[in-house]
């Protein structure tokens, strides 16, 4: 992975060329981690790099300076080939103060590159690690390569006559750390510069002082005789285009505005607060100058009665959520189902059960989406399998949503939520529109008449004369949509509802399957794990191995093709976030042996732990 | 908006073809006449018009409304209406709701909204009791009520509606009752003139589980001396003029004028004041004080749908109106090519 | 079944003697066809018959008299041998009213027996059915035995003198309805007279009234030359014992005592009212001279939560609802599995989705209960299988909760609600007691530490000394409870709680099978389908064919012994009103092809349906 | 009950193992500090008491004592509380709560434990914004503000806790900061003597998402001028005697004292009076008036668990202790034999 090469710009050091590198940034909660993180992401990918990134920050609360439970982290891996995950552990860990030390060391490769702030090794802040020796000295780092710097008395020193506070100057430090690393990896500072300029645009001093612990870190390695070498990492061979980086809620954000801007409908987003959803609301509703709506509401239940209120007046409803806000619209999702109305159920999953670790990741809410209501209560289930992903999976959600007059629910989860990724732009004009038709003609409108092929009923809106009509959650004539407590057209209700929904899987593209059609081993997926999938499967087909993979973006109704494309292979693995939920759906339908892999650990899978446990299953 | 000869509409254009399923003399029905025939006044189309209710008996209502409507899940009125008359500020929306359904179960909905301002008309048939399912204690039912549900008397001391909605923030709160149909006219006039939520409590007999309620003051030979009728801007008399009502150090003091054995001056009834003083009179209760019924409060305050719309004008004026194409590749792109 | 003898105190008329007959009583709402139909019951079951009963009322709101949807009946069928069912179709039919006529006719048995109040056969009646000629008259009731009497004018003509309102008349003629009925079974009076003048001790006039119209149908049965013949069913040879008749409710509501009897914990009933839920809360409440008390909550929420607080105090905690109310409970309900406290969530069962049909059973909130929970989120999960067995079913969950410090949800629904069958009482002294040992030793106290046999961790009442601690719904450590984000120790955690689950198979009793231990079909059953299945199963066992039938209370986890027993048959059916939820569940788990047998008409399953299905399975 | 020497508990007794985890400067601290003062004077063991809370900043609270402890989920604690107070009268109940937490997805339960008068100390941290979710707009938050949620303003109108309270009937309300600890400490004894819910406003500073939310009136120098302290029998004046506040047809009135511009007779405070003048009070609000401090209102009415108790020994009188095998065959039976 590593060739040698010379850069004309730091003669002074050996610069090497490497394929793909791990960064893990850690420190305390106001070492300001997330920050330093997503600016070199920012930089690496204005560099051309493919990237993926996996922030890490502690429960919600600011715990005390330098302890374990404050510890923040923000890993990328950038690459000058197709990335798929974050990295399976750090090649580089910067690491501010003990605390962030102790709790991230074990996951550096062995010989990696260990960056610490040594000003922060006191005997206080090795107490609050819970060190009882000093790490740097005891020998206990010797397996890596360390690098300690005073970064914090070197920003002091740096910034000493800006007549910064000492706060100011302390919080300063991790520009150090960023500009050391922008060095090290050969990235220019321009963008930086530029950036902190504007973010501090009303404390021009603090914006100078930033810049100035920028370039000290990045002179630091320049000339400090610490460093022998430096690193390039190409410019990835992506597809041309246009790309920015980009989170998994801001895709989802942006989905939504495409999805008003081509379906022609205002999109109204009732929603409440939650962690890892909260930044879909966020960011959407900096988008007013669109026909969208944000509506923070008092709980969950109005947050999407106030979804389903707008889908009854002809927008689309859309709410955003995680599991446990979930568990509280139930009922409300109910209702929308009988009264076949389209709306978007915005699930980002987080370690359950109940409040559990609500930072963390999961996939464990699939059999919640699809199961979770009272009665017979179908609905179709899809997820996006990567940060950019979301904005597709989003579009595809409300079109489902829309043609099938159903609400929809849509899983997406923590760790591609905040995670980033280069997204390719789409072009605008190019994305396929989906603007329903509302019926306006009275002429012998019945409530419940359905379309002939999706058995979706017609959408009116109020407003329209001569259609005035009422719906609710009793059951429903057949046809006329009036109170109706008959058996026969209860059972038919039922199993039209269900039709309905397994009818989706009319419009659902046929499979496509990563390797050989037929074989040993195939490993199906779906939602968050894709890319770590993908990666773990090409690198055991490149030793030799007879397996394939295929991913899904709808989980109900399955696609038609799965169950034969289950049957060309001698086994079925499914790799999840969770005990083993879609696998338990692909036994009960295709009564096919199918194993799983399973971690409930709060973290993406890691390449190298499926492909080990991928390897069991190959002779 | 739509070509309709709204001067045309009747009472029964908004009546729909669902057979009316409520008790034999259920105080329902009086409502429901009430508001169809106050409807035509509004010179609204049918179309433009929604009810939007719970469950509950009450909650059946908008299938008797030929206009749209929503029977939603117990408690949710208030909440989805919300949503509707968000996305469709064009709609006149009402909202139909028991004291279980919109105080118990949707206590939380029905709070909201009035501290939103959110512009519904909010009808609360309250009847003291759960009628759909037969008979158990709601929040209004009286501490003490033998129920179904609580055999012994209930333990839990009521709500008083006008406090609740009053202490939520509401700007408009009113109360008339079924016995009444004339007085509720033009309680439901006021309603539906009013811009912002407007609360409006119907006492409601349910003859099945909590007959007679309410007959203590709201029988025809009642009224006068048990209950005080609020009228804008003139004095709180009641009992033929021979009694009034005036308010010290805050509260309400029943004055008697005729003998002269309690004189005063009967305060001037003012529903724009600040909302202290219809908390006062809201605490009138039979037996010691006349049953206030009218308009409690009736305050012009920032509408919710008012203020959402001409923010988003003024993000549009701000940031020009959206572009997709723009949006997608604004921040910070590159290009491989 | 039916074999000629005499009754010598009806010389007039011949009796017949009769194995087992079904009546459906049936009339307006105001007709008081529930309490004539109850009566009957309870003097059947005084007469020593197994009986078991379908009320079928409307819709919640009474509709105006005369119309369909005011339609109320009740079915019972008695029988001198065991009975499993309340009949699959009447053989006598009394019809009160045109409209009463017109929703059951179709139901009852060619040649049945129809008794119709031919004073209600106005034109305004028959309008208001829907009749456009009367169906008395049109010939097209020709296929049964029709009896037409004017009891309106006959209870009228009898009361005449008592001094009651035209109203009150009016409604006794229900029973004069039943004092023919009880004539006709051959049944005495005395009974019915008795509780009549309990019922209306406070108004001497109607009682006495009533049991004058009663006196009348009795004496017009044996006195008009109308009726031919009575019958006699004779008293079943039940187990030896004291029995009461009993619905399902009523049956949950004295379980709850029960349970606080032997467990020794103050049972706390938080609930809100529901049909078909509610009365449990109205018969609970009644035996607050137990150590019981009943909670009506503001809603499902509260109603749950306040269960857990009584929990976390150390009481039992427990909820009673319908599926609408489980779906908002779910939150808590994972709180509750998480802290690990014990409670009991009861799910009277009812159609959906949505409001759905809430007078009506349905079987399909099976998949709600296991998996509607956002994260992993196991608990145990049972159903009872008819009205008494609630009872049974109630100590059982209990003591599951308890044991293994675990919400369980327990699955009724409003067919054995509403039903009523004889119960053969247990003797109380003879309840197995199940009393919890709270912890009281401070020494080494740890939050989590578990029963090493049963996972569960020790619960500690409030109050004790040196025990104060704290829980939550965050991730907890895996000893101490304190919050934890280790992700080692989530993992931990979410497989530990689902062991725990698991681990209450280790105590469930081997099935028993209902037939041969092995074949060509078993039939696999949960819930209140129990009795249908039972009976077509023995009836098609009688045919000789080979098939089994295996019942299940416990449906997670799933017994031990399942999968071996499902291993022996060559085809495994599952009957479910639902679309197959527990099909879905076997086939999963054991992977075999199990087919089901789905009814989702908001009624039970009638034996004769039940049996030609299965047929089809047979070779 | 249980043999502990309860004179000797001392602060440290109520402080747990756990390291106290809210931002630096966080008014939460303060609280806490002054509730673990404050319990040893109650002369209750730590066993029996319980914090009961739900989900925010704030709600971590019961971690950090050392007493029996429930963090609940967002919004529930009060009806978990209520649930855990209706089975164990003998425990003390707190409940911990936030301005999101118990007014927003909480508000249902948190108006009917108020109105049950369940017997709850119930502290409200209200920093107007939501602390854990890292800064968006809550039900206190002014109108306008931009907040996380709402970049261009919030455009729902706030509640006023205490109308709230009042409204739904709370038989204690009262309210302090976080600023004034020696108040604070004066209002969480009174809230602990209190029987039935007592409800205490706690403002509470939230350094990072709204610092500074309350300065204009809480801040040292500030709080003689711009806050009224609310003494049971004392006349209401502040700004050092010089002006008054009284109340005219119910609404308050500011007086002016020292300069004779606007004279009048200050009320005299009675915080047992019924619910208006409390009411009216807790309407002041800056900068026009001045932000009411103190006890708004502590009646004695009926108390939750208190009705429950004697109504299970009424019942026990008039059945008999209960008695399974009697209940069981009780009813209509036959026996077969
Ligand atoms: C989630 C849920 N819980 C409970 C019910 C049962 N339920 C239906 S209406 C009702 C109360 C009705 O009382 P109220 O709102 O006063 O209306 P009324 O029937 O008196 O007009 C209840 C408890 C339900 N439908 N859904
Ligand atoms: C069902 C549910 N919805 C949303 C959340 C996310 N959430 C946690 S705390 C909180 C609001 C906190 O605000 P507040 O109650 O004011 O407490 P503070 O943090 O300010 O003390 C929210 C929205 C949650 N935990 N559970
Ligand atoms: S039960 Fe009561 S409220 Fe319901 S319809 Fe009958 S009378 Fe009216
Ligand atoms: S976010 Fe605010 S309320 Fe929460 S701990 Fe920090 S300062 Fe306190
Ligand atoms: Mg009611
Ligand atoms: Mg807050």
């Amino acid at each position: 992975m590593e060739s040698v090469s010379t850069q004309p710009h730091h003669p002074a050091h050996k610069s090497h060329e490497l394929s793909a590198v791990t960064i893990r940034f850690c420190g305390d909660s106001g070492d300001g981690m997330q920050f330093t993180g997503s600016e070199f992401t920012r930089v690496s990918a204005l560099a051309g790099n493919d990237l993926q990134t996996l922030p890490d920050y502690p429960a919600e609360i600011r715990a005390p300076v330098g302890t374990l439970a404050g510890v923040s982290g923000f890993q990328v891996q950038f690459s000058s080939a197709p990335v798929f995950t974050p990295g399976d552990a750090p090649e580089v860990l910067v690491a501010m103060n003990p605390a962030a030390l102790k709790s991230n060391l074990a996951d550096l490769v062995r010989s990696g590159t260990l960056i610490l702030n040594s000003g922060a090794f006191t005997k206080q802040n090795l107490d609050k690690a819970g060190y009882t020796s000093n790490p740097m000295e005891d020998g206990s780092l010797a397996a890596y390569r360390v690098h300690a710097i005073d970064i914090s008395k070197l920003t002091a020193t740096a910034l000493a006559d800006t007549g910064l506070s000492a706060r100011e100057i302390a919080r300063a430090k991790n520009m150090f750390a960023l500009g050391l690393m922008l060095w090290m990896y050969s990235r220019p500072m321009e963008a930086t510069v530029k950036f902190l300029e504007q973010k501090f645009a009303k404390m021009p001093d603090v914006a100078a002082g930033n810049v100035k612990a920028l370039k000290a870190g990045y002179y630091f390695g320049e000339t400090a005789e610490i460093f022998t070498e430096t690193f390039v990492v190409r410019a990835a061979e992506l597809p041309k285009g246009t790309y920015r980086s980009i989170s998994g809620n801001e895709a989802t954000a942006l989905g939504l505005v495409a999805t008003s801007e081509l379906s022609g409908l205002k999109v109204f987003l009732g929603t409440y607060p939650i962690t890892p959803a909260s930044d879909i609301l966020h960011e959407l509703s900096k988008h007013r100058n669109f026909n969208v709506n944000t509506f923070q509401a008092e709980d969950e239940i109005a947050a999407v009665c106030a979804s389903l209120g707008a889908s009854f007046g002809g927008s689309l409803g859309v709410t955003s959520t995680s599991g446990p806000g979930v568990a509280l619209m139930q009922e409300t999702i109910s209702l929308a189902l009988t009264v076949e109305l389209p709306m978007l159920v915005i699930n980002v999953q987080r370690g359950g059960p109940s409040t559990g670790l609500p930072t963390k990741t999961e996939q464990a809410d699939l059999l919640q989406a699809i199961f979770g209501r009272n009665g017979e209560a179908p609905l179709p289930v899809l997820a996006a399998s990567g940060p950019a992903d979301c904005f597709d999976a989003v579009l595809e959600a409300a079109r489902v949503a829309i043609r099938h007059m159903t609400p929809v629910i849509l899983l997406t989860d923590g760790f591609i939520a905040n995670g980033q990724e280069p997204w390719k732009l789409p072009e605008a004009e190019q994305l396929a529109k989906f603007a329903p038709k509302f019926r306006t003609d009275p002429k012998d409108y019945h409530v419940y008449e359905r379309d002939p092929k999706t058995l979706a009923r017609a959408w009116v809106r109020p407003g329209t004369p001569g259609l005035e009509h009422r719906i609710g959650g009793l059951e429903k004539h057949k046809l006329t949509g009036n109170v109706s407590y008959d058996p026969d057209n209860h059972e038919e209700m039922v199993r039209t509802r269900a039709e309905k929904v397994a009818r989706v899987a009319d419009d659902i593209a046929p499979l496509s399957i990563l390797g050989p059609k037929s074989g040993d081993v195939l490993v199906l997926g779906w939602g968050s794990t894709c890319g770590a999938i993908q990666q773990a499967v090409q690198q055991l087909q490149a030793k030799g191995h007879s397996i394939s993979a295929v991913h899904l973006r709808h989980l109900n109704p399955l696609p038609k093709d799965l169950g034969e494309i289950l049957a060309r292979f001698k086994k079925v693995v499914i790799p999840e976030l969770n005990l083993g939920q879609l696998q338990m759906l692909v036994r009960a339908r295709y009564l096919v042996d199918a194993q799983g892999i399973h971690k409930i650990k709060g973290k993406p899978f890691r390449v190298s732990e499926l492909k080990s446990a991928l390897e069991g299953y190959l002779s | 908006m739509t070509e309709t000869v709204q001067s045309k509409l009747t009472r029964k254009d908004f009546q729909s073809d669902q057979e009316v399923r409520w008790c034999p003399g259920c105080g329902d029905y009086v409502i429901l006449a009430q508001v169809q025939k106050m409807m035509p006044e509004l010179g609204i189309a049918r179309e433009n018009i929604a009810f939007v209710s719970g469950i509950g008996c009450s909650s059946r209502f908008p299938y008797y409304m030929n206009t749209y409507g929503f029977h939603t899940i117990h408690g949710r009125a208030p909440a989805i209406a919300t949503g509707l008359k968000a996305s469709r500020p064009d709609l006149q929306v009402w909202v139909v709701t028991g004291d279980g359904d919109a105080l118990s179960i949707g206590g939380n909905h029905f709070i909201h909204v009035l501290r939103r301002n959110v512009d519904l008309k909010i009808l609360l048939f309250n009847n003291r009791i759960y009628g759909l399912t037969k008979g158990q204690a709601s929040p209004t039912s009286e501490l003490g009520k033998k129920a179904k549900s609580t055999p012994y008397g209930t333990i839990d001391a009521p709500f008083n509606p006008m406090h609740l909605a009053l202490g939520a923030g509401a700007t408009f709160v009113a109360r008339t009752s079924d016995a009444d149909p004339v007085h509720m006219t033009e309680m439901l006039r006021r309603v539906a003139q009013h811009k912002g939520s407007a609360f409006l409590e119907i006492l409601q007999n349910c003859v099945v589980f909590n007959d007679a309620a309410f007959e203590s003051f709201t029988a025809k030979d009642m009224r006068a001396s048990r209950q005080i009728y609020l009228e804008q801007g003139k004095p709180l008399v009641y009992a033929g003029g021979t009694k009034g009502l005036r308010l010290v150090d805050g509260h309400p003091e029943v004055l008697d004028l005729a003998s002269g054995k309690a004189p005063g001056e009967p305060m001037i009834w003012n529903e724009q004041a600040e909302v202290s003083a219809a908390f006062a009179l809201s605490t009138c209760a039979a037996p010691d004080f006349p049953e206030p019924v009218g308009v409690l409060r009736a305050v012009d305050a920032p509408v919710h749908h008012i203020l959402q719309e001409s923010q988003s004008d003024a993000v549009r004026k701000k940031l020009g109106a959206g572009n997709l194409a723009k949006l997608l590749t604004s921040g910070d792109t590159w290009t491989i090519s």
